[in-house]
């Protein structure tokens, strides 16, 4: 790795802890944004091998010359490897051949089940989120699952208000028992900190990142934050990975440094 | 690419064999007038965020159509745009917002407050809708998939149906089949019989319109028969399908078309920020909808603002 | 029409009964030799707006430029309207979106039921036949089925050994009990008649062709032939509906013509 | 066509960001080799009467595969060779024949008579093993269909299995799903990276190449990485599923090759003649296939016995 950066922004820290459980040679099915970022970063770093799905209709080999601002842009098309349905490129992942998936979402709770639907009572809500597009299947069809998340108390609740793409659900081998095909949530990366889970699936803290604390992850988190024996601090970004984002997104649009 | 065989197709063409079909060229005006009225169930935006025809949802909202149920994957804002506009019953969507700027304020006010009226909505995953309409088009009454096992998805969308598979007793969702009445497809290039050419990510265009009763195609471009049928493997759908032909040039705009425009991004972005309020909103509409006869005028009104905020020190 | 021709085989007289039963505009589903010359004669004259399917991925507006030996021949390709996948076209097919189809077959039995499959037990078959291909499924789901056969008493069995393509099955509206979407045979065609299909779905000869008699149908027939009230000849084949059979098969290689 | 979008091909190109692949480029012998061994559920023929990967079918028999599964629809003598040289125990087929000519004698013997070997046959509709492998592509158990109702396949064939709909009770046939362990595909353009163009009717090709654990091109001709992603629409199936890639010009003789060759009747003609004995069948397969070492030798026995025929007054 080259030196750690000393000017970085939590968004940035989630995107390079992202990259790095990405491994050469994957097939990757990526969302847009954060999710996006991340893939660029492992693709141009340690997993130039990995080829990337988008549920538009797209495989790439090769990374977009550009930043996306929709997985549709003709920047995502132009160099794709294959550009075809999206019945087919879902349809790969149905049929068990993506290995790891990346999303965002706007709550998820301790077992790393996203809601993207509705906030509050689902018959009378309190607000109307977009909806899951891609991402329920992402998550219940992927090898393994990779969440990001901004790390704020209203997002990291105890229990979503509704299960748009699941994760361990109420654990106890729940994926199992509801015969989901895909491996689950294998991380949940914010910008505080990273979460693994444990065999019932319940997230635990398994390191925070150098601007943070576990006391403050533990402030901003709904459910009593578990740790990791090993707790440990996150290697920060590296100047080569931040230099990538910064390629990619030279005004922060994603990243949030012009906000 | 090399057109293939053009030899052959040199010889079919002078045996002056006469196509099966008369032209199905006409106006938006017309075409969503004849082809699309009150109640119709409708595809628009079948290629997620590109190629999305915006134009022909701007006639439907001019024509004050009502009661429609809209079905797309993900359509960036023109969902939106007729739900605000009141024209929309139901929507049997995958994910409604803006996708570079967030949240869809018509959306939103429709669902929490039933504003500017009430609306259904059937919630889809992007694979299950694509299945839904993949089913119409191949006549099956649904097609199983273990995606959603344990979503809350099928407990409110009654179209995904838990059950136990037939042959082994495994829990699955049956995902029922969806045969819209109308799938309008924004494509690059057509001919006045109804081939048209659709490339990038095809998104569900090809499931929706194999699924629907009729396909009305708006084009980049309208190109003299015989030049698509050079590369039929580039064709959408079959052109006995088409009912209407309707040359919009830049009729997706600000969606991208792969090989003529980009996104305009800050098109999204002010209409996010317009949109916040309904007051807004309807500023917007009337501006950019409403009082705009066509596409043509559409684009007039782009290009002089366009001037004149270059003009602008 | 064009004047009654004089010298013609009992193939083309078949070809042209079969060709009069497709009607302007409609959506026709063709199967190869046989059927292939009837679409094209009625195209050529009273069917021009018909188009044609082809079970390998081909929708045709117009003619190809000459005789196919198979339905994916280069000529096939050349000027078609749509190229693309077999479940595509047979899935339009399933969804009631094509009017007509056109097939032949080894065995035929009173009901209309085809056999392409097995001559004898299938267990122990005498004859093990190619199959069904997509005639399995052209007479599951076209809106109606027009059936050509040559006329032997051999093919024209009172019960088939196999049904690979279903017909009236065992009559008695069958087809509604098996809740088949298509509507079943329209005519069969032979080399020497026209049957027609009553209400319970039984074969009945509503012509007989010009070189033919019902006396030599009923002896060529497994079964006992029931005669249409108004029982009639064939309109022989005109010199225009010859024309263009031999123009597009010039040596007689599917009709017969050099055998 | 015009090539959609070259100056930000050109773009992304100048990045040079490296492919996801290394080379697969290989021989004939060393692809069946590695990628096809005895056993496999191999799908050939998947484009019916065109592009039949017949080259890799005579390699097939060269290295005396045994005990093969055979997918396809309709494979015009291709299926009837492999039978007839003893590699196949299962044939998983629409129709089984030789296209212009009639009956398939080697298919016919081995049902018939268990000669050379005992032949299990599933007869599926062309459509039904289309939803087969869809359904595998999709990840689906099985997709339903009315089509078969009544017929006698099902009765026959286990993956055909009759029911009723968990919607609303009618009965339907559910088509299990059929994943191969590997596709091969003949296709007109490919690059060493796995990309693979194929034009013209493509039958199953798309459904069988998703639903497969691998893929195994055979192409006309390969050419240099770059210029088939040019036009990804064209592509048949993700490189990345593909294990190897074959140079092989002509390499579906007899069967045409849109663009590139006409199918050559006569072939067909003198095959069925000559196969209709046992003896005669072996005398073919030692002349066009256990005689000839290679594809190259066999277009040279062609052209040598073309010149001789053009010779002989």
């Amino acid at each position: 790795m080259s030196p750690p950066a000393q000017d970085y922004s939590p968004m940035e820290q989630m995107i390079v802890a992202a990259s790095r459980e990405i491994a050469d040679g994957e097939v990757v099915f990526v969302g847009m944004r954060m999710p996006m970022l991340a893939f660029m970063v492992a693709k141009r770093l340690h997993a130039p091998r990995a080829v990337a799905y988008f549920e538009c209709g797209l495989l790439r080999e090769t990374l977009p010359a550009k930043l996306l601002y929709t997985l549709a842009d003709p920047a995502a098309f132009a160099g794709a490897g294959w550009a075809t349905q999206t019945t087919y490129v879902l349809g790969q992942l149905a049929a068990g051949r993506v290995d790891v998936a990346l999303v965002g979402g706007a709550q998820v709770d301790r077992f790393g089940n996203i809601n993207t639907t509705y906030i509050g009572d689902s018959r009378q809500p309190t607000v109307r989120l977009p909806g899951g597009g891609g991402a329920s299947d992402f998550a219940s069809l992927a090898g393994r699952l990779i969440l990001m998340m901004p790390h704020e108390r209203r997002r990291f609740v105890p229990r979503v208000d509704y299960i748009t793409s699941p994760g361990y659900g109420d654990g106890n081998s729940w994926r199992e028992r509801m015969r989901l095909p895909g491996g689950g949530p294998s991380a949940l990366v914010t910008t505080l900190g990273l979460f693994r889970f444990n065999e019932s699936g319940e997230a635990y803290l398994a390191s925070y990142h150098p601007h943070a604390s576990a006391e403050q992850i533990a402030a901003e988190t709904g459910w009593p934050l578990a740790l990791a024996p090993d707790l440990g601090v996150t290697p920060p970004p590296t100047r080569e990975e931040l230099s990538i984002i910064r390629e990619y997104d030279p005004v922060g649009f994603w990243t949030g440094r012009d906000r | 690419m090399t057109p293939p065989e053009r030899e052959i197709l040199a010889h079919a063409e002078s045996r002056g064999t006469s196509p099966g079909t008369d032209s199905k060229r006409t106006t938006m005006a017309e075409a969503i007038a004849r082809f699309v009225p009150d109640g119709s169930r409708v595809v628009l935006g079948a290629c997620l965020e590109a190629a999305i025809p915006f134009a022909a949802a701007h006639e439907l909202i001019r024509q004050h159509r009502r009661n429609l149920t809209l079905i797309g994957p993900i359509s960036d804002i023109l969902f939106d745009q007729l739900i605000g506009a009141g024209c929309v019953d139901r929507a049997i969507v995958g994910w409604v917002g803006n996708v570079s700027a967030g949240l869809a304020h018509c959306f939103r006010r429709a669902v929490e407050q039933s504003v500017p009226r009430p609306l259904a909505v059937q919630d889809h995953s992007n694979l299950s809708l694509g299945l839904a309409l993949l089913a119409a088009g191949l006549g099956a009454p649904f097609i199983p998939t273990r995606s959603l096992l344990g979503s809350d998805l099928p407990r409110h969308n009654p179209d995904l149906v838990p059950g136990t598979s037939p042959l082994d007793g495994s829990p699955l969702i049956f995902v029922r089949s969806l045969a819209p009445d109308v799938t309008i497809l924004h494509v690059q290039k057509a001919d006045e019989e109804g081939h048209a050419w659709l490339w990038g990510n095809l998104g569900v265009a090809v499931e929706a319109a194999l699924a629907a009763d009729r396909v009305l195609i708006t084009a980049e471009e309208v190109v003299p028969g015989g030049v698509l049928t050079e590369d039929p493997n580039r064709v959408v759908a079959p052109a006995q399908k088409v009912v209407a032909v309707v040359e919009a040039p830049g009729g997706a705009h600000p969606s991208p078309v792969i090989g003529y425009t980009e996104r305009d991004h800050e098109f999204f972005h002010e209409y996010h920020r317009r949109s916040r309020t309904l007051e807004g909103f309807n500023a917007w509409l009337e501006e950019w909808v409403l009082g705009v006869p066509n596409l043509e005028a559409y684009h007039e009104r782009l290009e002089a603002r366009r001037t004149q905020s270059e003009a602008t020190p």
